[in-house]
């Protein structure tokens, strides 16, 4: 019983509102320090790779991006089924606020993919398991927005689309175990692998801590557009117009 | 309190009996499925500079895009004109397990847009230069995934039908998620034409149905309860 | 209606919006067995978003609906077997004919031979049109086989939503005897009407919505 | 007797202008023709056998094809609504000619669902490896195609009116009509990426478009003015 | 209404099958300027059907219809100019609002300036809902919005099928008020409606189809 009042006075809107406009430089800054490090330790102190030479220092973006792309789909399912099953408007929210961060990084991937293929495969694109299946995943956040976008209620909108979050999040192994399941092109599992890491030390850290850095930017991106979800949704409410009363009279005593 | 009397499996059959009867009032529509099916395989032909080579290379890959086209597009009527004349509000009235009526309804959606195109399939394949040996593989892959298409498609017909826009909409939600069909059918196919064993792309397509059984109709129960709303 | 009886609906201080505007502002409204409620409002007050929330397709934020004494949301497909719905749209298949529609509507809760249906549309004046494709029919007598289907829902609570359109001034006159009589059966009625209901005093209790 | 007051052309300015409104009003849909054409478009590696060759040999095709299908999944929803909520009756009553207005419908069709496959079709042909000089070619002939199918497509869609079941009967209907749009693009595409001339089915593609657009005017108003019985 | 003073529609003997059903049996209907013709019927004698033969959707197999002397085929675009028809339907598009629809709606015909729509939406009573998507209005607001149509359309023929469905009572009275004030000026109205229309007697003329 305890847990649960906590919970709720957590997912009330003004909490939460505040919360997350706390919680922006916690993730922001530690974000910026990683990426950083990440990039520097990988573009300058990372030894260039024995086959691919410089080009393969996309790495550091490519894939934190690519993994980002797939976590960012996980929270969002997991988040619109936590809203649905217990009708809490927050964790819609989150789901909301997820979408376009994680299609941005899908498209990220796809970018810096399409650059590195250019170099190492000599095309820009190539119909293999992988490289579609994560524009696949591309599709699954476009269609999650479309129908989002098709629904002028947002509480239904809400609903409608966490049940499609729910149903697409079978797909995140498959394109996960896509280039175990058929032989392609793309780089198998090097880093997330059974037996370890197959890669220097070197070439690792740097993309460890870009890894978080991204995950960090994520985390810090959502909490600004929680906060932007949050006001859209509650534009009539009290509290929100308490709030703006009181920054008015600050700027007006000011 | 009373409850229906009716049994929940004869209320199911009630709804199949009723979409069936629907749809043969007008049975010229029952042969749209396969026959735009086959007017999609034709246009492949025509578009292609027609190497018989070529043409073998590709029937599995047309079979299965028109098939899955074809039976997509059948999708969009799926709720539409219940929710339009106030059928499917009624549905979710009976005190039935909506989960089990709509599941009727996808069943029903099957045998008029999928099971036609189980037949059709192996001829195309055959018009196109394929081997007919791989015709038993052929047949059961696209019986296994049709079923899934209709089942994963019941939820995104539910979902689009409280917006406007039906067809295009519902399209851009159900391909992706059909996809892993279209990979497994499509090898499946593919091996089976090579004269090699088929066996695992065929398991993991029924995998993928007996996956779609047990969960997409509580995810369409979901969705129309929203739609509705 | 077995245990009509003590058939007894309460929607408690119900608040909804609609967009965003504020349609029901904590709405209190009590049925009794045996009552005949008829919903008054002018245009655009709510009557509508009512019954449907009553029906179960809208989610008031604020309140709750009891039947009986319990949440409706306790017992979902209790509450939907003691209630039939007749909204704007008629639920009738234009391709099948009244008795198709009728069998395959009313089967889904309870077996119901054929001469019951046939005995029903005879009362409601639609037995010349029973077995023709319902897309033919007029708009009344329309409205008429989808009235069928209510009275053999064996439903205790009705909900009808403007029943009486397009209906010519006999059938409105038929139609509101048809639902007194339910009511006075121990079934509850909820009606709205824009017309005045023509029956003796006191068998109607007006509800208007502002 | 008192005639309408508005020029015949400002009125077909003003449905136009209408229908582009309506459809921006919901703007993210005005992208669903080119996400389908998209998808289309990936679903065919995903079938065939990866092997780059094949997929260059294909491209003219699956871009014919998956352009055709896409303006075609659009074509439904051009006068259904009107029909539903009763504009188009209205329409026919205003005392314009009403093949004028329909063929403003009609273009608004064409820039919703052709004008953006004009450009999506270079980048999916250059993702199945296709040669980029042929782009210029590409783009015209898809330009017209797509135009001489929202024409063709005016008149199945009129037609079809009557019936319940849209989309599949109107494929049926339209298809046959639109082979020889489909024979002229592929071919003028594939002779442009063996760096040969297309003019000549370009030239055919042009005749056939003013040849739809002085008939399928009059044949829309006619269908439509059936339908509305 | 320029020379709405010779305004003469009549309908000569018309036949009409429908389906298996012969629905007007050699009907003869003739209405002169300045004549308010309340079409009454029980469900399904074909009020519909009449009106929409007279609106030029259905051909009937035999008869004829002229308006002022010549027969509708001969002119047919100056016979739609002058005529104003209200179906079933209420031909709103839900995604535009009330005024974008009546724009689109009126300019077709004649230029209409958006004060003159602004003005005719406020003496219907839904001035309020002028900027808001027709979707979300309640179906009698929907019904009031597809009449200012008409209102503004300077037609002289004005067929109505069951313009007061949804309306409520202050709604009707308005409104048949408005149709009366237009046959005054010399404009002709047919109005189905099952209801009775309230007005001061020998204003209207009922005609009773069977
Ligand atoms: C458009 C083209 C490309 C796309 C869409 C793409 C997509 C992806 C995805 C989805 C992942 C994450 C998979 C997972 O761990 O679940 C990934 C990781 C990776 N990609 Fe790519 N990729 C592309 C091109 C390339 C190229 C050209 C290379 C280098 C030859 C490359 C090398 C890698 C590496 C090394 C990883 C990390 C592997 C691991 O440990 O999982 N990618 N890529
Ligand atoms: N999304 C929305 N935004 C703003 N207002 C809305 C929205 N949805 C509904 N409304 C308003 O809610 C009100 C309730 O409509 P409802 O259909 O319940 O009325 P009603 O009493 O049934 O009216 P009628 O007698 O005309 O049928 C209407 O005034 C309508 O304009
Ligand atoms: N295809 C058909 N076959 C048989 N009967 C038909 C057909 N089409 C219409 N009818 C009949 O024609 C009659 C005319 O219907 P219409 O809609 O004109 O009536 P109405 O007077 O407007 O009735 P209401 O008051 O109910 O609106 C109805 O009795 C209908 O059943
Ligand atoms: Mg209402
Ligand atoms: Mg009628």
């Amino acid at each position: 019983m305890g847990t649960w009042t906590w919970f709720h006075k957590l997912s009330s809107p003004p909490h939460c509102y505040r919360i997350a406009g706390q919680l922006i430089p916690w993730f922001a800054i530690p974000a910026a320090l990683l990426i950083v490090a990440g990039i520097y330790g990988g573009l300058v102190r990372a030894p260039a790779d024995y086959q691919q030479g410089d080009a393969f220092r996309i790495i550091y973006v490519h894939a934190p991006a690519a993994w980002l792309s797939l976590m960012c789909y996980t929270v969002m399912a997991v988040a619109a089924a936590v809203g649905l099953v217990w009708r809490i408007k927050l964790a819609h929210a989150l789901a909301a606020a997820t979408a376009p961060i994680g299609a941005s990084f899908a498209l990220l991937c796809l970018a810096t993919g399409s650059i590195w293929g250019k170099p190492m495969w000599g095309t820009w694109w190539t119909w293999d398991a992988r490289l579609t299946s994560q524009l696949i995943l591309l599709f699954l956040y476009l269609g999650y927005q479309a129908l989002r976008s098709a629904y002028d209620d947002i509480g239904k909108a809400d609903r409608a689309s966490a049940v499609l979050a729910i149903v697409g999040v079978v797909n995140v192994p498959i394109i996960h175990f896509s280039v175990n399941w058929w032989n392609s092109l793309h780089q198998g599992s090097t880093v997330l692998r059974r037996g370890g890491p197959a890669m220097p030390a070197s070439m690792l850290v740097p993309l460890i801590l870009c890894f978080f850095g991204f995950t960090f930017l994520y985390a810090a991106l959502a909490c600004v557009r929680v906060r932007a979800e949050v006001l859209r949704r509650e534009r009539n409410a009290h509290w929100l117009q308490d709030l703006a009363g009181r920054r008015g009279r600050t700027e007006s005593a000011t | 309190m009373i409850l229906a009397t009716t049994a929940p499996l004869r209320a199911a059959g009630l709804v199949l009996r009723r979409d069936l009867a629907l749809a043969f009032r007008r049975w010229e529509q029952v042969t749209h499925p396969v026959v735009f099916f086959l007017m999609v395989a034709t246009l492949f032909p025509l578009a292609l500079n027609p190497k018989p080579s070529l043409l073998a290379d590709v029937a599995a890959g047309v079979v299965w895009v028109s098939a899955l086209l074809s039976s997509m597009l059948a999708l969009e009527t799926l709720y539409r004109a219940d929710v339009e004349d106030g059928t499917l509000e009624q549905l979710t009235l009976t005190g039935q397990p909506l989960a089990l009526l709509l599941l009727a309804k996808t069943v029903a959606h099957w045998i008029l847009s999928g099971l036609p195109l189980v037949l059709a399939a192996p001829v195309v394949a055959i018009a196109f230069g394929a081997d007919a040996a791989a015709n038993a593989v052929l047949m059961t892959a696209i019986a296994l995934g049709t079923a899934v298409l209709s089942l994963i498609g019941s939820v995104g017909a539910a979902l689009t039908l409280g917006s406007r826009r039906g067809s295009v909409l519902l399209s851009l939600l159900v391909l992706p998620l059909i996809m892993p069909v279209l990979i497994f059918g499509a090898r499946a196919t593919a091996l089976a034409m090579h004269g090699e064993s088929a066996e695992g792309p065929l398991w993991l397509l029924g995998a993928l149905l007996i996956l779609a059984l047990t969960l997409t109709p509580f995810a369409s129960a979901a969705a129309v309860r929203i739609s509705l709303e | 209606m077995a245990d009509a009886v003590d058939a007894h609906l309460v929607a408690d201080h119900l608040h909804l919006w609609r967009g965003q505007r504020h349609v029901l502002r904590g709405l209190y409204v009590e049925a009794r067995a045996g009552e005949f409620i008829h919903l008054k409002g002018a245009n655009g007050t709510g009557k509508t978003s009512l019954l449907r929330t009553l029906a179960g397709f809208l989610w008031p934020e604020e309140g709750e609906i009891r039947w009986c004494g319990q949440p409706v949301g306790q017992d979902r497909d209790g509450y939907a077997v003691a209630m039939a719905y007749l909204g704007h749209e008629n639920a009738l298949k234009g391709d099948l004919t009244a008795l198709e529609n009728l069998h395959y509507a009313t089967n889904l809760r309870h077996a119901t031979p054929q001469s019951a249906q046939r005995a029903v549309l005879e009362r409601l004046g639609v037995a010349a049109q029973a077995d023709l494709p319902t897309r033919v029919l007029s708009a009344g007598q329309k409205r008429r086989v989808a009235m069928a289907r209510v009275l053999l829902s064996r439903a205790t609570l009705w909900l009808l939503d403007e029943p009486f359109t397009n209906l010519d001034t006999q059938g409105v006159t038929d139609l509101a005897a048809l639902v007194a009589e339910h009511t006075r059966q121990g079934g509850i009625a909820l009606v709205t009407s824009h017309a005045a209901i023509a029956l003796a005093e006191g068998q109607v209790r007006e509800l208007v919505l502002a």
